[in-house]
């Protein structure tokens, strides 16, 4: 049933969930929120008849609890796709596709190129925002728990590089990018893709409930693919339209 | 002779284990000035405290004004009176404590005007007119706008009094009005309850080490000792010639403290 | 959302590490607090204005703004000026900082009630102003203290969830963690709950048998 | 350099909803601190037992658990708030239940004279309480109140656990827009302690206007 | 006649903007018993006060048993006595307070103990076994091991002497000794005050309103009222011939008021 799109077009907005992590998602100095993620979902939700989207910053951690709560009816946050995600929330086409990347002090002293390899240094820690993908990557790398250091966002992690408190911060590509780039600081560098790590795609995702919702949204995220307006959006922010258009959400769910 | 208006009979308070009264039964005629006179911790102030209803008594009957105090009659049965009969009867008792219990929030009119506002709905311009009629009497009526912490102890003191007698009780208690006083303030009490004892035909109960007070003050004085009345009688029976061993040590002591009697 | 049981069981040994945890950062900011307490009330104290105003405003800074914020300039803003703590460490100093000046005023209200006819006759039996603090003041000021001092740990040990703003993995981190990991969150934090309630009630009981035993001085 | 002025104005925004959360929770506090407060003095047991529970558990729990039940929990158990509501329920409901202890420690403090002088004058229950014991209790709160008032708004910093843009929630996204750690939890420091001053002087200005001609109600 | 052991001379005192003492002077004897008597605010407990060190003056100069109270000789000049020579003239002076002071959280022994032991370093033995012959002589030997909150007003009265006399001060001051005890308890107190000044030949300064008590224990009576000595002389011409009117409308207050004289 289609109850739900009826209830958000007459409320004329939808609510989404999103990290504040640019250029996933950012918010403006104008408190104007943007980033590749809602002003996909904006322009999908237009035309899907509702006017406009209104986005909260929520922690990763919260961001499953608060749909299945009904806190939100979208999380669109750069939350990849993986199977036990699949399972929470219903997902829509892949939109946003992205390698790994560590933020490390120049020259990386540790010599990291994956995973595993911070694993393998015992006295070797690694930031990453609590709940992310990027948390679990390290901890099935084989990384304990107590040296996968859990950053509250993307400033602190960079911070925390910088003052030597954690050996690598780990994010996608161009969010690493997109701190080094406002940070300036020539004594950071970047490693991109880590090793090992597969490429991740996010999607729109829907609470199980709202399938018929998801599906509609499916339906007007194809045309646009279509239509080149879906890389009109988000190729500035540095994404890869083709990317998400190479996959299939039914592929990436069921993933190993 | 018309009958008595209090009639306490046989009744008994303890406080935990301790009794303070066991048995104790006295009379009061309407009008009467009655002075309790005793040594420290004897049950004087309990009395008082059980006659405006402040403690519950253990067994025991008072009467007062030919009802019951502690019991409601229904259906010829006597049951535990219920608040609402403790109300009606707590009308006919007035009570001014040792320490004044003025309330500090509240000036010296509105303190005198508050209760019979509230409890039997007289209008303020009512109220007020006789509570001024009353701070006259007392000597307060100039100072009706001030607050209590503004007054002397002698002031509240009066202040308390004509706040006890606003709502007109027929029976006034007192409990060492003037004990807590700077000796040199006391005499203006003393002054206006003379006046209250020579004006009015209310029955007075009053708890006292003032023997000179007591002695021009009552017309019948109680000895209480360990919660019992050892001695009583007019005050120059009791205070002159004094029958009991037990009295005539107290006044002895009392009057080596330094007071006159 | 059903309750899983077994869900429970699983997560149990994750979140008693981080009651350690916060078990030890109150502790250790219970210590620091009482230190700092200490000091700040000695301080106003002072008959010079010079140290007495500036450390009153300082205690009044740290009373009027959030601890959360404080843990954030201590650990993101202070290594700027070359100072690096562990979380932990960050962490306990933050809470012993914030609730020193709770202890601060709990000082001074316990000093301040011993009556001023000790003070006097301690003069009058000509007793030094040392003698005066050691044998008359401290020992009757102290015990009402306690109890007041036990209530803020209480406290503090309720706010030891903020810590996970500067990673420190307390009992509030570790239930996140679970709940990031399994997409379940309505366990963990319950359990956080329970604990914390658990904890409380016991520190309630103590508190009571501290009020009974040191509450009150008969004079 | 990056556009402050606009930041500014994002950080203003967050103070908005600080001062709202502030001053909606003090109301919900100071509701349920009355009748929580004088709920335990009650004759009856179910409301002294009722009363007794609920300060209990919301002194016992941590607000952060608290606030994250009302924010995610109750939705489940179909009460739906926004995060403003939540926000204000979850920190009037835990400062309400610091404050029924003060009503009630207030209440009982007024001497036991006080409520036989109203016996003496045949006042009832209720009467005495409204006209003669809450005025004078009333002062004795006050101070207290105030600095509950304060708690209240330093709690209102971990309200971003449930995504409300307070200002420290804006601090961060400021800092993490501009990189710049130092200047926005700078500006909110002071920012909180200007607001926990204007409390204070608003209290102790109430208080002096109450206490006008009181003196020796409080001793 | 020997020399004054405490000279006061042209003293000032002001508590803000008020004066309560303004060019006292004044003289007593050694071993003589003074009493001050006077309406409440006269300045009577000022004058103890500023004796005891417990205030200081803002102008004038004491001397105690020939010595500079607040101020120091150094090379002929005088200057404001430091906290070693305060130290020193205290062992002189002990003084009894209203409220008696007791230390709560120490038994009725070690009160008496604690200021030999640590003021001039008597050893535990010595210091209990006069003190134990103090407690013995206010009557009070069998409870030693009592903490003060077990004890009376009375009793508490009577340690507190005990616990001034531990020092052997040569004066004692007396700051209404007996008005917080109840009129029972007041007896015993006067009783080892009478002792005590037939017994010793201390110097003794006493603020009473017991005017009857002051009339039996004064060598000589000074009556105050604002800061000044109204009139001065034996006993028995103050209390029963008052030359000054102020003084004679005083006594009759009292009187009235049901005090003996
Ligand atoms: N609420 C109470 N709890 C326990 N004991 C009490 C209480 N009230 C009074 N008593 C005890 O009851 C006895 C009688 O007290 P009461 O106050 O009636 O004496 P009193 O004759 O008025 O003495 P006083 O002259 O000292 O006022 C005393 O021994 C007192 O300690
Ligand atoms: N610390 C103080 N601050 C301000 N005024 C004071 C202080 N101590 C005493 N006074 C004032 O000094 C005056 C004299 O006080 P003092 O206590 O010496 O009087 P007193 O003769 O002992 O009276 P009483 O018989 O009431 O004890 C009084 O008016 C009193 O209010
Ligand atoms: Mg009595
Ligand atoms: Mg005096």
């Amino acid at each position: 049933d289609d109850s739900k799109l009826e209830q958000l077009k007459e409320q004329g907005f939808a609510r989404l969930a999103i990290a504040n992590e640019p250029p996933y998602t950012a918010v403006a100095a104008d408190g104007k929120v943007s980033g590749a993620a809602p002003d996909v979902a904006r322009e999908v939700f237009k035309r899907l008849g509702v006017a406009d989207v209104v986005a909260s910053i929520s922690e990763y951690g919260a961001m499953i609890p608060g749909l299945q709560a009904g806190r939100f009816d979208v999380v669109t946050a750069g939350l990849f796709m993986k199977p036990e995600r699949c399972a929470a929330v219903a997902y829509s086409e892949p939109v946003l596709c992205d390698a790994e990347a560590m933020l490390v002090k120049k020259g990386n002293p540790k010599g990291f190129k994956s995973y595993e390899d911070v694993a393998k240094d015992t006295s070797a820690t690694i930031g990453a925002p609590g709940g992310g993908t990027e948390e679990k990557l390290a901890l099935n790398a084989g990384v304990p728990r107590d040296r996968v250091i859990v950053v509250p966002d993307g400033q602190s992690g960079l911070k925390m590089v910088q003052d030597g408190r954690i050996d690598a911060y780990s994010l996608p590509v161009l969010s690493i990018n997109d701190l080094m780039k406002k940070a300036n600081d020539p004594n950071l560098e970047v490693i991109a893709p880590v090793q090992g790590a597969p490429v991740y795609c996010d999607g729109a995702a829907f609470n199980k409930k709202d399938t018929a919702l998801r599906d509609a949204f499916n339906v007007e995220l194809a045309k646009m693919k279509k239509s080149g307006e879906f890389a009109k959006i988000i190729e500035p922010y540095g994404f890869s339209a083709a990317a998400a258009m190479s996959t299939t959400t039914e592929k990436l769910c069921s993933a190993k | 002779m018309s009958a008595p208006i209090i009639k306490i009979d046989s009744i008994a308070k303890s406080f935990g284990a301790f009794k303070v009264l066991d048995g104790l039964s006295m009379q009061v005629m309407p009008g009467e000035k009655l002075a309790l006179i005793g040594p420290s911790g004897s049950g004087k102030t309990t009395i008082l405290r059980i006659l405006m209803t402040l403690e519950r008594i253990d067994g025991g009957h008072i009467q007062i004004d030919g009802e019951h105090l502690y019991h409601m009659e229904r259906n010829g049965q006597l049951l535990p009176a219920d608040e609402r009969h403790l109300t009606r009867m707590r009308q006919k008792i007035g009570m001014v404590f040792q320490l004044f219990n003025l309330f500090p929030h509240k000036c010296v009119l509105d303190n005198v005007t508050l209760a019979p506002m509230l409890t039997k709905g007289t209008p303020r311009a009512a109220a007020e007119k006789r509570a001024m009629e009353l701070l006259d009497m007392v000597g307060m009526a100039d100072k009706a706008k001030n607050m209590p912490a503004q007054l002397s102890g002698g002031q509240k003191q009066r202040v308390a009094i004509a706040r006890a007698l606003a709502l007109s009780p027929k029976i006034m208690l007192f409990d060492e009005v003037t004990s807590a006083l700077d000796p040199e303030l006391v005499e203006e009490v003393l002054n206006v309850m003379r006046k209250l004892a020579a004006e009015t035909d209310m029955t007075m109960l009053l708890v006292t080490h003032e023997m000179g007070f007591a002695h021009d003050f009552a017309d019948r004085v109680l000895f209480f000792d360990r919660g019992r009345i050892v001695e009583e009688g007019k005050p120059d029976e009791i205070f002159r010639h004094p029958k009991q061993e037990r009295t005539q040590a107290f006044l002895k002591k009392i009057i080596a403290a330094g007071h006159r009697v | 959302m059903e309750w899983d049981w077994d869900f429970v069981w699983q997560i149990l040994p994750t979140l008693i590490q981080g009651v350690k945890i916060t078990i030890l950062a109150t502790l250790l900011g219970s210590v620091l607090a009482a230190v700092v307490g200490l000091a700040i009330a000695l301080l106003r104290r002072s008959p010079n204005r010079l140290i007495s105003r500036p450390v009153g405003f300082f205690a009044e800074f740290i009373r009027g703004t959030p601890l959360l914020v404080q843990l954030y300039f201590i650990f993101y803003v202070l290594p700027d000026i070359g100072i690096l703590l562990p979380p932990l460490v960050a962490g306990v100093i933050g809470l012993g900082l914030h609730y020193g000046t709770y202890a601060a005023e709990v000082y001074r209200a316990g000093i301040d009630n011993v009556p001023r006819g000790q003070w006097e006759a301690a003069k009058a039996c000509n007793l030094s102003a040392r003698q005066t603090w050691t044998h008359i003041i401290l020992p009757q000021a102290i015990p009402p203290m306690i109890p007041a001092l036990a209530n803020y740990f209480v406290a503090m040990f309720k706010e030891t969830p903020l810590l996970s703003a500067i990673t420190v993995l307390e009992l509030m981190n570790q239930a996140k963690l679970v709940a990031n990991s399994y997409y379940r969150y309505v366990e963990p934090m319950t359990l956080v709950g329970v604990f914390f309630l658990i904890i409380s009630l016991f520190s309630v009981i103590l508190l009571r048998w501290l009020e009974r035993r040191y509450g009150r001085i008969e004079r | 350099m990056t556009d402050w002025s606009g930041y500014l104005y994002l950080i203003l925004q967050g103070a908005l909803v600080t001062v709202e959360l502030t001053l909606m929770g003090s109301v919900l506090a100071l509701i349920m601190a009355f009748v929580a407060g004088l709920g335990r003095l009650s004759r009856f047991f179910a409301v002294r037992a009722l009363a007794t529970a609920y300060i209990e558990f919301f002194r016992g729990t941590s607000i952060f658990v608290q606030l994250f039940w009302v924010y995610f929990v109750l939705p489940l158990a179909g009460f739906e708030l926004t995060p403003l509501q939540a926000g204000v329920l979850g920190l009037g409901l835990n400062v309400g239940a610091y404050g029924a202890e003060v009503v009630r420690g207030a209440v009982q403090s007024i001497g036991k004279e006080q409520y036989e002088a109203c016996v003496a004058l045949n006042l009832g229950r209720w009467q005495g309480m409204r006209h003669v014991i809450l005025p004078q209790a009333l002062l004795l709160m006050l101070p207290t109140f105030g600095n509950n008032a304060i708690e209240l708004l330093k709690a209102t910093s971990v309200v971003s656990l449930i995504s409300l843009a307070d200002m420290t929630f804006q601090a961060n996204i400021v800092r993490s827009q501009t990189g710049n750690t130092m200047l926005p939890f700078a500006t909110i420091l002071i920012l909180y302690f200007a607001m926990a001053s204007a409390i204070s002087w608003g209290v102790r200005t109430l208080e002096r206007r109450m206490a006008r001609g009181l003196d020796g109600v409080r001793t």
